[in-house]
């Protein structure tokens, strides 16, 4: 499954993007970003605020129960400010 | 319906895009734009970084065209948007309606603006003029609640 | 806060009036225009005679402009209405308003836009393609309801 | 006293302005009006339904009771319609 971030997730993270073999049990956004914290402290840090932390699957949106299977490209960033 | 949507790092021309949804359509009546301009807040700000989703940021951008058009009866609807580096005083976005009635332009151009802000993957980057100055950890602009209760508002009641 | 309010027979140009509101304060995040057109309703319309009050009409949009200054921090406020003949496909009117943020420059547009319409003392005559067509008796346009609902919402509440 | 006539309020009463001596007792808007139209068929014509008649004195919006004292240019036009 490839994982891309963007702005300070990007930053925090260290990487734009990243393919990763997703571990059993893993079902969910939430699972995903649970999994992600426990690689290091770089996560930890990019993920400590889950409330600032926006997930889209494929390029839609999702929430944090949105499951996982079938998805190929999952993105993690802020909100947005563009415009 | 003319339709045009463009992410790009360049400036953007507001008369051709204009000219290019009225030129040879009669009916259009009134022509609204919106130009979003990279503000310096006093001297503070050196410069914005624009970065956004390429793929999904255009196709936010299209599902929002999509129901502008099913509430308003447009001719024309442009929609330009930089990324990258943008200097104080630079164009940001660009949304330009065209109509018959002036109602319609005028709606559609803010409804689209309104949801551009909170759902098309963009993040603005701040690099400051003066590094002593108050700002946040890296820069990133935080989203704010005013654009929340901006989309709120369509949601809740139709404008009249 | 930069006011110009014009009224002429000549042709504007939108980017030009546009850089008068932005060149040198770059504190302005929000540039919106709105430009009325002549339609030629498929094709019915000739042109249109555009009929003014010299004095009360300038008078009339300062008077709307003073009252757009009080409701929103507006940098820049650009008013154009053009008189005489207009063919379909040109300009009629044009609108510029420069702020920081985007409401207060979609808002201000529209208000004076909805105001200029009934309140400022210009009439519209109607020459038409085929002069067996239907048609008012003499050709002049008719006020519309549309018109007065539009500003009516204005007085009743503030828009959020 | 200038009269100003626009629109088809020009075309029916057949000039674009004028001045008049206003005779004794005439004292508003609605007196004026009432007055023009004893002056000929034109102006019985266009002043032949009111509701669509606005009169402005001295560029000031007026309505029917406005007094006329001291002013020196009436003028009568159709509801706006320009924008």
């Amino acid at each position: 499954m490839k994982i891309i971030y963007f702005a300070w997730v990007r930053e925090r993270t260290g990487r734009s993007q990243e393919e990763v073999d997703l571990p059993a049990g893993i079902e969910t956004v939430a699972g995903l970003i649970g999994w992600l914290k426990t690689r290091g402290p770089e996560f930890e840090h990019a993920f400590e605020n889950e409330r600032f932390i926006r997930a889209a699957l494929d390029q839609q949106m999702a929430s944090n129960d949105t499951p996982l299977a079938g998805t190929s490209e999952v993105a993690f960033f802020p909100p947005m400010t563009g415009g | 319906m003319i339709l045009k949507i463009c992410i790009q790092p360049d400036d953007f021309d507001t008369a051709i895009e204009c000219a290019r949804l009225t030129e040879g359509n009669k009916n259009v009546g009134a022509l609204v734009t919106f130009t979003g301009l990279c503000r310096d807040d006093d001297g503070r700000l050196a410069a914005l970084e624009l970065e956004h989703y390429p793929g999904m940021a255009e196709a936010e951008i299209q599902a929002i065209a999509e129901q502008v058009q099913v509430r308003w009866p447009l001719d024309g609807l442009t929609v330009i948007h930089r990324i990258g580096n943008i200097k104080p005083g630079e164009n940001i976005v660009l949304v330009v309606t065209a109509s018959r009635h002036r109602r319609a332009a005028f709606e559609a151009a803010e409804f689209l603006m309104d949801f551009l802000k909170t759902n098309a993957p963009f993040w603005k980057k701040e690099h400051l003029a003066d590094n002593s100055g108050a700002q946040s950890e890296t820069g990133w602009v935080s989203a704010n609640d005013a654009d929340d209760d901006a989309i709120a508002r369509w949601r809740t009641s139709k404008k009249t």
